[in-house]
C-alpha cells in the first residue's frame, strides 16, 4: 500500500526558481522502519533538486529492489520512476538514457543490490560513464529480507542472528574509482550538511557520479546492544522471533568538522569513525585519492567528502557520438531509409 | 552407371576445413546458381570453433523451387580428407566424388556405386602461386572452376560476381580469374563434361532475392526505426546486430558525424534486455537479439516487462539447445521457453518468420506490436534462416508506412484528460495508456514497477487489485491475438488431414507434401505466423480430423503450445519433429507422415 | 442476535501492525488452540516491509480437521486503526470485533448486524508498564488474554507456553503473566464471557506437530544428508536455509568445532545454483532455496544440469508472480516455468509437498532421486506451506534408511570395469555411471560440459550422437517416473467425476469436496506428488468422465502439464484456479466447481 | 569432435616422482587457431603440473565458456574437467572445492567470460579467498564468437571490425589486488620461463591466486597490420568474409630480463610493453604492489610478474572451519541425527 502523504504539511512553501515549493518534490509516505536512515536521504534528494531549480518532470529515477530500492517512491512524486529487478538497476537506466539525453537521471541502489547480485552491472556502468548520478544506501545490510550480511559488511561485525562477517569487505567507492569513474564521493545519511551539496554535485555532473552512502539500518544493525537501555525488550525480541519487533528508533544525525574525525554510535552501540575531506583540497588527483582512500582504510576511518573528481569527462553519449536530439524525438524521416533505399538493398542481393 | 541428363535438381556438399576461405567461395559457386535464375537454397554446417575443423556447405538446386533440405547428396566437393570417409558415404549411388587428387585416394575410399573426379587442387595452386597463404586461398577457386565446368555453370556470370566482389581492388581480380581457370581447364583436359546432372539458365526467380535473414532482420530493425540495440555476442544471433551497425553506419549517420541511433555491447544478456526494457520505457524503440543460453538469461526481465508492461523487442535465433548444446547447428527448440518465459503466470508473444523477407517484416512489425501491446515481442527465428543464404521474395517498405508507437499520451493529451491512471483500462482492450518521463511538469508521473499495485500504479497488497490486473493482462492477451499476423492457410479445402508447420519447416515439407500428393494423399495447410494464436488457428484445426504438427525439437513443443491455448484434444495432433541439428528434410516429413497417419486417416 | 453456542469451529483473524510483536503473541494463542488438542491452522498475511504496515494473522480452528481457509471471519482481533473499515467488513454477521478502545471507534465503523467488543488495550498498558516499548510489546498479550477468556482457552496452557519460551530468560515470565491477566479480567469484569463460540479441549491431533514447512524442509536438507548449501535472500525461501543453518550449528558442529557441513550466502541466485552444482558434481549432497525471480535467475543453471546431467535440488517456496509480484502472497504458480526450467528441450523433476511432513520427507528424496536420476530436482512448495505453522504427521526417519548415492563408480569398480563411458547407458534405464574427481589415477576421467557429447564424454557435433543422447534423456525420463512418489489416490471408485490437486490445496479441497458430497455430489480424488507423472495419474484420468483440476494460479499451468505429458483431452479437465494470493479457500473451490461442471456431468 | 592425440608422439619420457610422465599431464588435440596463446598457456600447465609431481588426478579443472575455456579439454586428461557456462566458473568451482577440500582447483577463463559476463563472480570468488588458481587467458577480445572487443581491450585499440574501442578497460589483477586477492601475478602467453614457475606457485598457494596471462588472438588481433607482407591476402579476406580465412600464425614466444621493458609486436602490427619485475623484490606489501600497477599503467607499461603474495592467507575453508574430511566422504553416521533426535524435535513442535 503506498499511502498519501497529508497535504496540509506545506500550508504555503517558498517556491524556487522554477516555480516549485519543496513539497513538490516529495513523494509518498515512506513505509521504512522509523528512524531508517534511507529516509534521511531521500530527505537529502528532495532538498538537493529544490535547490538546483531541477524541474521534477525533468528527473528520471531508478532503483533495483530492496527497502533502499522503495525509496524512489518516497521522494520526488512528480517524476517518473522505474523500479526494476534485484541488482539490475544500471543496465535498465543505461538504456533510459540513451533514449533520451535530455532528463537527469537518478539511480539509489542498496549494498545488496549494488555489491552482490548487481556488482557486475556496477562496474559495467561505470566502465561506460553514463550521465547518470548513482547513490548506494549503504546499510551493511539485506535490509528488506531481515538482516543478512551484504558484501559491504564490515570483517569482523555481528548480523542480526549473532554471526560474526568473516569476509572481506568490498569498498565500492575503491572499486568506482579503481574502475575508472569520473566523480566518487562518500557520506553519511545523518550528515545532510555534507550530503546535499553532494547530492547536488553529482546530479549535476556531466558523467558517471557515484555517492556510497553509509546509511544505519536501525532494524537490523541494531543486535549488539546489550548496553542499551531497552535491554529487557530485546531480551523479549530474542526468546520470540527476532523479525517480530522492530522498536522505533530515532534517525541518526552528524554534524562534523573537516579533517576531524568523529565518532557516529550506531544504535546497536557499534562505533563508525567517520573523517572528513577538507572541503580545500584537491579531488581531482586520482593517486592522491586512492592514496588517502587507502590509508584511511588502514587506519579504520571512514573518509568522507568528494574522494575524486575528472571534471571534464565525456559521457557515454559522447563516446557514442549521439546526435543531440533525443533519440526517442526521432520521427519515421529522420530514421528509415525509405524504399527506394530498399530497392537499392534488393539489388545488391541479387 | 548411365542415368538420364538431370537438369536443374541435384544437391551438392561441399566438405571443407573452417579458416581457409571456403565459404566465401562456396557463396560464389551459389550465388552463379541464382544468377542463373534457378531456385537454389544453400546451407553452411560449421563448427564451433574458428579455424582447423571440418565444415559442410550444401546447395539445393531445384528447378521446382524446393529450398528445403533433402538427403543424399549427387555431388560431394570434398577438400577435407579427415572427412572423406564419411563425406563418401553421404553420396547417392551414382552420384560424383570430387576431391583433391593433389595426393591418391585411400583403397578403402573407393566405392563402386559412385564417380570419382580428381582435381589435383594444391598441386595446382602450388604451380601457380608462389605465397602459402595464397597458395591455400585460391585452392577454393580452382575446385569452383572445376565444379562449374562440370555443371555447366556460365562462367562469365562467376566472373561478374567476382569482378563485383573486388570492385574495390582491382588487382584481386585476375589472380581469381586465373584459379578459376586452372580449375576450369583441368577438367575440360582431363574429363568429359558436363556432367549428367547439369545446370541451365531459367528465368524461374522473378525479383527474389538471396539472403541471410539476420541481415534481413536487421534491416526490419533499421526500417521499424530502432533507435538503440544491446546485446552481447553469440551464435547464431550475432550478425543480427553486426548487420544492423553496418546498415545504421550507412543510414543513419548524419553530415556532421553524430548518430541517429545507439548500439551498445552490453556485458551479457541480462543487461542487453535490462537496457533495451530501459530504453523502450523511455519512448525509444530498441531490440536485441540472442540465441540459446541469452533467452535463459533474459528470463527474469522478459517476466518484469510482461508485468510492468514495457515494450521490448527480441531477435532469437534458435539454435541447438538445451544449455550450450549444438552452438553451430538450427532447431526450433525455444518455444515453451520463450511462449511462458519467466516464473508466474506470462505469456509473451511470438512470430514466426520463414523467408528473409519475413524477418524484415516481422521485426518491423514487432516493433509496433511491442509498443501497442506494451509488452515483449519475441522474433522467433532459427540459425538456418539467420545465418544461411534463403531464397526470398524482395524487401518491400511503404513509405507511407507509419510506426505505430501505441497508445502514449503527450502533454497536450494530459493537460486535457480528466484522470490519470497507467493501468486504468479505458479502451476495453485490456491496454492501458502510458506517459513517457519529462512530458507534463505535474501530470501523468507515475511509478512503474515489478510488483502488484492498482489502476493508478500505486503498490498495493490487495489480492483483488492484483486479480483485476491479471484478468486485464488476460484480456489483453486476446487483443493480442487480433493483432499478430494471421497465419498462412494454403491447400485448402481439400482434405480432412491437415499440415501445421512454421518458420524455417516450410521448405521442406511443402516438398514433403508435394510427394505425398503425388500419392494421393492430399493435405491442408497452415503456417503459424505467431503466438497468441487467434481464431484462424483455431478454427483450421477444429475443420480438421487429423492435423499433423511439424517441428524441429524433440518434445513437440508447438504442438503442446496449441493444445494448451487452443484446448485440442492431443489425439488430434499428430507429431511430426527432426531435432538433430540439420534443417528439417523433405524425406523425413514425408516418411514420418506416413509412418504416423493411420491407414484409415490416410485413405481419409 | 442470538445463536446456537458453536465449539471449535471458528475463523479468528488478527489485524496488528507489523513489527510491532504482535506475529509472536499470535503463535502464542494457536498454540494453545493446538495444547487443547482441538484442529486448526494458522496463517500470517505479512507485507513486504519491515515495520508500520498493516498484516493480518487468520486462526481457523476445525474440530472436523478442515486446517485450509474458508471464507468469513467469526472474530476479528483489531489493533490496527488504519484497517478498522476493511477488516469490519470481513466480520460474518452475527460475528465479533474486538478491538483497543482506548480510543473510540467512530460512529461510522458501526454495523448493527456484529458484536463489538472493546479492550482498553494500550491504556492498560500505559497504566501498568512504563517504558514504551514495553507498553507497546506488552498490549499484544493483554488482547491474548482477552481473547483467551472470551474464548475459554485455557489460561494454564498459555502460562505453559510463556514459560517454555522464556524458559532461559526466567525474568521475562512474570511480566506476560501479567498483562495476560490484564487483558483477562477486564473481560471477565466487563463482559459475559465465554462467548457462544467457544473453545474445549479435545483429543484430535494424535501425534501431530504443529510446524512450518520450511523449517521442515530444512530438517529433510539436515537428514537427507547434505553438507553443502548455497543460497540467497529471498523471501519467503530465506528461512529454509536460515533453519538449516540452525539445524546444522545444533547437529552437525563436531567437538573441536569444525562443521560438518558449509553453508556459502552467495552472491546471488546464478552463483547458488552454479556452487550446488560444483558441489555435486563432486560429490556432495547440496541444495539451494529460492523463490520468485530466483528460479528465473537460475534457469540456465538448470539447463546445464539437464544436459549435463549433474544432481542438484532446490528448494522453490513459491510465491505470487510474475515478477517481483506479491512477494509476501502465496500462489503456485512456477509450474511450467519449472517443468521446463530452461531453452531447448528440457524436462525437471518436481516434487508436491502437502505437509510440512511432506517436505521434510521430499526434501530428503530429492537428495536421493537427484543422485539416482542425476538431475536436478526441485521441492515445489509455497508461501502459505512454507511460513505458516501447519498441522503435520511428526517427522519420521528410519535409523536404517541408507542415501541412495546412485551410479557412481568407485576405484575398485573403475579398476575391474572393461570401459567407461559416462553417457554409456549400460543397464538400459537411460541413467549411466559417473565417477567422481579424485577416484582413480587413470580411469574415469571425464570432461562434463553442456554442449553435446558422446557416449564418452567426447564432444561432438554430430547429429546422430546428439540425437541417441536426447533419447536416452527421454528413456531416462521413463525412469524417473517409475522412481518418484506414486500419486495418492482416496475416496476411489465413488465417482465418475475425479478431482486432482496438489500442495497446499489439499487442506480447501477435502473440506470443499465435503460439502458437495454431502450434497450428493462424489468424486474420486487423486493428490499430484510429483512430475513426471507416472502411469497411475494417466489412469486415474482415463478412468473419470471429468475430472477438476485445482490450482492456484492464473493459467492452470499443472492442467497444462497433465495435458501435455499424458496426452489428455483438455475437455476432460475442468479447471479450478485461485491466484489472489491468498491460500485457496474451501468455499471458492465450492463455488466454481458447482459453476464449472456441467449439469449432466454433476448428476453422473 | 575431440581429436585423439597420437601416442607415438612421446615415445619413452622420463617419469617424475609420482611416477607419471608428460605425456600423462596432456589433454586432447588442441582445436583452437594455429599460433594462440591460449595453447601456450596450456603447454604452461603442463609443464607446471608435471613438474611439481601432481598426481593428474588430484586436480579438477574448470573453465567457462570461449576459446580459452575449450583448453582444460586439451590438457590434463587423466583430470575431471567441467566446462560450465559463460561466465560462471568460479560459483561451480566454489561448490565443487567445499565438497572436497583434497584437490587442487584449477579454473580458466577469458577475459569475455571473467570481465564482461563473469566480473560479479569473479570479484566473489576472490572476496571468499577460495582455494583455486584462476588463470584468465587475456586476449582482450572475444575469440569464440569472432573478435569483439572485450573489457579488458584497450582504449583506443582497434577491433577486427576496424572499429576503434572507446572504453575504459578492466584491469583484471587490479581489480583482484583492490578486492585483497592472497596472489595476484601478471604473464605473457609467449613467455613460458616466466609463466610456468608462476602457475606452480599459484597451484601451491593455500588460497586464492590469480593469474592474468595476456594471450594474443592471432585470429582477430590480426587486423591493423597494413606493413605485413601477407597484404594481399588480407585484402582478399576484406573483400569477401572477414572470418572466413584464417591464415596460420607462429606463436608468438618472448624472453626478457627483469626490469627492463620488453617490447612484443603482436601479428598485427601492434605493440605490447612488458615490463617484468625483479624477482627479488617484495611482493608482501600491498602498498606497494598498488603504487607500482598503478604507475605502470600511467606509463603504458605492462607490468608481469608476481605482483602481490599474502603467504599467510586462510582460504574459505578455514573462514567457514570445515572439518577436515572432505565433505564428500561423509556417510550416513556423521550426517544424520537419528530418529531419536527427531522425536525430541517433534516434540518441541507440539
Ligand atoms: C533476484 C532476486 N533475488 C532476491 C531478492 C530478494 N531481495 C529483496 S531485497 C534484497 C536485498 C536488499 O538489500 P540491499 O540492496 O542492501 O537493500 P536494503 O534493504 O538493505 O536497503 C533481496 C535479496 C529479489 N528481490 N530478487
Ligand atoms: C550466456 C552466453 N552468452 C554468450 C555466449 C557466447 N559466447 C561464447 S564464448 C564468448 C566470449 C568468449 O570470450 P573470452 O571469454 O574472452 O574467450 P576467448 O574466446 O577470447 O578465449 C561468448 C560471448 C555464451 N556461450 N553464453
Ligand atoms: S529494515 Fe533497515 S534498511 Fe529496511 S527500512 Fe528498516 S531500518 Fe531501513
Ligand atoms: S579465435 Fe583467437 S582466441 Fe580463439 S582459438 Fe583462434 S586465436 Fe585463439
Ligand atoms: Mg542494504
Ligand atoms: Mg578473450
Amino acid at each position: 500500500m503506498t499511502f498519501v502523504k497529508p497535504t496540509f504539511r506545506h500550508p504555503a512553501l517558498t517556491k524556487n526558481a522554477v516555480g516549485f515549493t519543496k513539497a513538490d518534490y516529495e513523494g509518498a509516505l515512506s513505509t521504512l522502519c522509523a528512524g531508517c536512515g534511507h529516509d534521511s536521504i531521500s530527505a537529502s534528494i528532495v532538498q538537493a533538486c529544490y535547490e538546483l531549480d531541477i524541474e521534477p518532470h525533468r528527473v528520471a529515477k531508478f532503483s533495483g529492489i530492496g527497502c533502499s530500492s522503495k525509496t524512489p517512491t518516497y521522494f520526488l512524486g512528480n517524476s517518473h520512476g522505474f523500479n526494476t529487478v534485484h541488482g539490475r538497476m544500471p543496465s535498465v537506466t543505461t538504456g533510459a538514457n540513451l533514449a533520451n539525453k535530455d532528463l537527469i537521471y537518478l539511480g539509489v541502489s542498496g549494498d545488496g543490490d549494488s555489491a552482490s547480485i548487481g556488482l557486475g552491472q556496477f562496474c559495467h556502468v561505470i566502465r561506460r560513464n553514463l550521465n547518470m548520478t548513482y547513490i548506494v544506501m549503504n546499510n551493511g545490510c539485506y535490509g528488506l529480507t531481515k538482516g543478512q550480511d551484504s558484501a559491504t559488511a564490515d570483517r569482523g561485525s555481528i548480523n542480526k542472528s549473532g554471526v560474526e562477517n568473516r569476509f572481506q569487505s568490498i569498498d565500492l567507492a575503491a572499486l568506482a574509482l579503481e574502475l575508472g569513474a569520473s566523480f566518487v564521493a562518500r557520506s553519511f545519511s545523518g550528515d545532510k550538511g555534507q550530503l546535499i551539496p553532494l547530492i547536488k554535485a553529482a546530479l549535476l555532473h556531466p558523467g558517471f557520479a557515484f555517492i556510497d552512502v553509509i546509511s544505519p539500518c536501525v532494524t537490523f544493525n541494531n543486535n549488539d546492544g546489550s548496553t542499551k537501555s531497552y535491554d529487557f525488550v530485546r531480551d523479549h525480541i530474542d526468546a520470540t522471533s527476532p523479525l517480530d519487533f522492530v522498536p522505533e528508533e530515532d534517525e541518526i544525525t552528524l554534524e562534523y568538522d573537516p579533517e576531524k574525525p568523529a565518532e557516529v554510535k550506531l544504535h546497536d552501540g557499534s562505533i563508525l569513525n567517520f573523517y572528513k575531506l577538507n572541503p580545500l583540497w584537491d579531488p581531482t588527483d586520482r593517486n592522491l585519492s586512492v592514496e588517502r582512500m587507502n590509508k584511511a582504510r588502514q587506519e579504520g576511518h571512514i573518509l568522507t567528502g568528494l574522494l575524486y573528481l575528472e571534471p571534464s569527462t565525456s559521457d557515454l553519449h559522447k563516446t557514442l557520438q549521439t546526435t543531440a536530439k533525443p533519440l526517442n524525438t526521432l520521427k519515421e524521416d529522420d530514421l528509415c531509409p525509405g524504399s527506394q533505399a530498399l530497392d537499392k538493398i534488393n539489388q545488391g542481393l541479387r | 552407371m548411365s542415368k538420364p541428363v538431370r537438369v536443374n535438381d541435384m544437391v551438392i556438399r561441399f566438405a571443407n576445413v573452417n579458416g581457409t576461405g571456403s565459404a566465401s567461395a562456396n557463396d560464389l559457386f551459389s550465388k552463379a546458381v541464382f544468377r542463373m535464375g534457378i531456385p537454389l537454397s544453400s546451407k553452411n554446417f560449421f563448427p564451433s570453433n574458428i579455424q582447423g575443423l571440418p565444415t559442410w556447405y550444401e546447395v539445393r538446386v531445384s528447378e521446382k523451387g524446393y529450398t528445403g533440405r533433402r538427403n543424399g547428396v549427387d555431388l560431394l566437393v570434398a577438400v577435407n580428407p579427415q572427412t572423406y570417409a564419411k563425406d563418401i558415404a553421404t553420396v547417392v549411388p551414382g552420384g560424383y566424388f570430387l576431391y583433391d587428387s593433389t595426393k591418391n585416394l585411400h583403397p578403402e575410399l573407393i566405392r563402386k556405386d559412385i564417380n570419382y573426379i580428381g582435381i589435383p587442387m594444391m598441386k595446382l595452386c602450388m604451380e601457380n602461386y608462389d605465397i602459402p597463404r595464397q597458395q591455400q586461398l585460391f585452392k577454393n577457386i580452382v575446385y569452383i572452376g572445376a565444379l562449374a565446368t562440370l555443371l555447366d555453370v556460365e562462367m562469365e556470370v562467376i566472373r561478374d560476381i567476382i569482378r563485383q566482389m573486388f570492385a574495390k581492388k582491382e588487382k584481386l581480380i585476375p589472380p581469381n580469374f586465373k584459379a578459376l581457370d586452372l580449375g576450369a581447364n583441368y577438367v575440360k583436359e582431363n574429363f568429359s563434361w558436363p556432367l549428367e546432372i547439369r545446370l541451365e539458365r531459367r528465368d524461374a526467380l522473378g525479383d527474389q532475392i538471396f539472403m541471410d535473414g539476420n541481415s534481413a532482420a536487421s534491416l526490419g530493425a533499421l526500417y521499424g526505426g530502432v533507435t538503440f540495440a544491446a546485446w552481447y555476442p553469440i551464435t547464431p544471433s550475432t550478425s543480427v546486430i553486426s548487420a544492423f551497425e553496418k546498415y545504421c553506419k550507412k543510414y543513419r549517420t548524419n553530415p556532421d558525424g553524430t548518430t541517429n541511433y545507439a548500439i551498445v555491447q552490453a556485458e551479457d544478456e541480462l543487461a542487453a534486455i535490462g537496457m533495451v526494457i530501459g530504453a523502450s520505457w523511455n519512448g525509444a524503440r530498441a531490440f536485441t537479439s540472442t540465441s540459446g543460453a541469452g533467452i535463459s538469461l533474459m528470463t527474469e526481465f522478459l517476466g518484469l516487462a510482461y508485468f510492468a508492461e514495457v515494450p521490448a523487442v527480441i531477435v532469437n535465433v534458435q539454435r541447438g539447445g538445451p544449455s550450450t548444446g549444438m552452438p553451430t547447428r538450427t532447431q526450433q527448440s525455444d518455444i515453451i521457453s520463450c511462449a511462458y518465459a519467466s516464473h508466474g503466470d506470462t505469456k509473451q508473444v511470438l512470430l514466426f518468420p520463414s523467408t528473409p523477407a519475413e524477418c524484415f517484416e516481422m521485426t518491423a512489425q514487432a516493433l509496433d506490436l511491442a509498443e501497442r501491446l506494451q509488452t515483449p515481442v519475441l522474433v522467433m527465428t532459427d540459425l538456418d534462416l539467420g545465418m544461411n543464404l534463403h531464397l526470398s521474395p524482395a524487401l518491400k517498405w511503404d513509405d507511407n508506412r507509419k510506426y505505430d508507437r501505441g497508445k502514449v499520451l503527450n502533454r497536450q493529451q494530459l493537460e486535457e484528460a480528466k484522470q490519470f491512471g497507467r493501468y486504468l483500462d479505458v479502451d476495453g482492450d485490456g491496454i492501458c495508456y502510458r506517459t513517457l518521463p519529462g512530458t507534463h511538469p505535474t501530470k501523468g508521473s507515475f511509478f512503474t514497477r515489478g510488483t502488484s499495485r492498482d489502476e493508478f500504479a500505486r503498490y498495493t497488497e490487495e489480492g483483488e487489485a492484483y486479480v483485476r490486473n491479471m484478468q486485464r493482462l488476460q484480456k489483453k492477451w486476446k487483443t493480442a491475438a487480433d493483432l499478430v499476423p494471421a497465419p498462412e492457410v494454403t491447400r485448402t479445402g481439400t482434405s480432412k488431414l491437415g499440415v501445421i508447420y512454421f518458420g524455417t519447416t516450410k521448405f521442406s515439407a511443402d516438398e514433403a507434401l508435394d510427394m505425398l500428393a503425388e500419392e494421393g494423399m492430399k493435405f491442408d495447410v497452415l503456417r503459424i505466423k505467431a503466438f497468441p494464436f487467434g481464431g484462424d488457428v483455431h478454427k483450421f484445426i477444429k475443420d480438421h480430423e487429423q492435423v499433423v504438427v511439424i517441428e524441429q525439437n524433440r518434445d513437440a513443443q508447438m504442438r503442446t503450445v496449441l493444445m494448451t491455448e487452443l484446448e485440442i484434444d492431443p489425439a488430434k495432433l499428430i507429431s511430426v519433429v527432426n531435432y538433430d541439428g540439420m534443417p528439417i528434410a523433405a524425406d523425413t516429413i514425408y516418411d514420418q507422415i506416413k509412418k504416423r497417419l493411420s491407414p484409415i486417416a490416410v485413405k481419409a
